[in-house]
């Protein structure tokens, strides 16, 4: 799965993206997993409020399935206009 | 429809001008531009705007069905801008063509609130102390309800 | 503020680069154009507007006076031309430049609302069939009460 | 007193303005006086619902005082925008 992170969740994490084996059924599995990594994940993720997630390029929530989903993305509420 | 996510600079005329011979019959043209404000201090050197390819189109082609499904419109245009932007410089722009005014502009508005808040861009500023990301308004968030 | 009341056309995308460029630090830049539009089944040869020489200029004054006192504005823009008008041909236009497009939007919304039915302007339609005053709607009316 | 006169009401009255002499009080005496001159005042001014008035270039209502007025406008509701 293809895990890609935005503005300042990519500033904490230090990447842009990354591949990622997993197991996890949800969005949610999913932080729980990369938070017990290391501490920049630990960071990055810390409060679930300050961020929002896409699957597949569609908003969605924390507690969404992940089955069948490729890219998985993670950033802070977007500031476009 | 047309839908433009670009680093290059836009002219509004131009782009303003092209839209509407391409609507002649609709009336009523609305557009709206965003230009980057320096801080209200001053001192904002640059804004540096990030994307996410893809999913940007995306997201702003949704917004835009949305708005053609939900008034009656002619056209529309949205053009935006991302990396580094100067202040003053145009951010991005949104146009909509429709026989009554009133559809025009609450299709613009409309957008432009969606864009906000729903399309996936994030706004640094760049400072002589530093870089900070614009935070999200609570404000910007709500003006969604409205539709 | 700019008020012209002209026969003659005026090019939207040179009016809009000109007002933008003087409102660099204003954020949010709006813009509504109207143009002669055809009739429902076609048909219409021209449009005939006349106005109130002295009133005109006066009323849209008066109208961009209280939406400046309504709204944090950096400028306003008003352009309304009259005589003869050819389908397709721009009638006017209004632009608002704010800190925030919520207030440039709506101080646009309100010039042209009052426009529609507080300045001085009455539009005739001509066909082959003859000459038509175009009558106020009271949808047009009714957008008032709103403000 | 100069009258002017726009749109269809011009078209009916036939001139775009005059001079008119009157001791009316109100607007509503002027049209009156107006409306006993001639079939095409009378047509003008049928209906009053149909019509606004400015007095001196500001919009006023029928029943307000000509003292001082120099300049009165008969019209129907604009059309502008």
């Amino acid at each position: 799965m293809e895990v890609l992170y935005f503005a300042w969740v990519r500033e904490r994490i230090g990447l842009p993206r990354e591949r990622v084996e997993t197991e996890a059924a949800t969005v949610a599995d999913l932080v729980a997993e990369l938070r017990a990594r290391e501490e920049r994940y630990e960071a990055a993720f810390a409060d679930l409020s300050a961020l929002r997630v896409a699957l597949d390029q569609e908003l969605a929530e924390f507690d969404a399935p992940l089955e069948g989903v490729r890219e998985v993305a993670f950033f802070p509420p977007m500031t476009g206009g | 429809m047309r839908i433009s996510v670009q680093t290059a600079p836009f002219d509004l005329g131009e782009e303003a001008n092209a839209f509407a011979a391409g609507v002649a019959g609709a009336g009523a043209v609305v557009t709206f531009t965003g230009v980057v404000r320096d801080l209200p201090g001053g001192g904002l050197q640059a804004m540096e705007i990030e994307h996410y390819p893809g999913m940007t189109e995306k997201a702003i082609g949704d917004i835009a069905q949305q708005a053609a499904g939900r008034w009656s419109l002619a056209d529309v245009l949205v053009i935006h801008r991302y990396g580094r932007l100067a202040p003053g410089a145009p951010i991005m722009m949104v146009a909509t063509a429709a026989p009554h005014r009133k559809d025009a502009f609450e299709a613009a508005e409309y957008l432009m609130d969606y864009l906000k808040s729903r399309a996936p861009f994030w706004k640094k500023e760049l400072t002589a102390e530093g870089a900070d990301w614009v935070a999200a308004k609570d404000a910007d968030e709500d003006a969604l309800h409205r539709w």
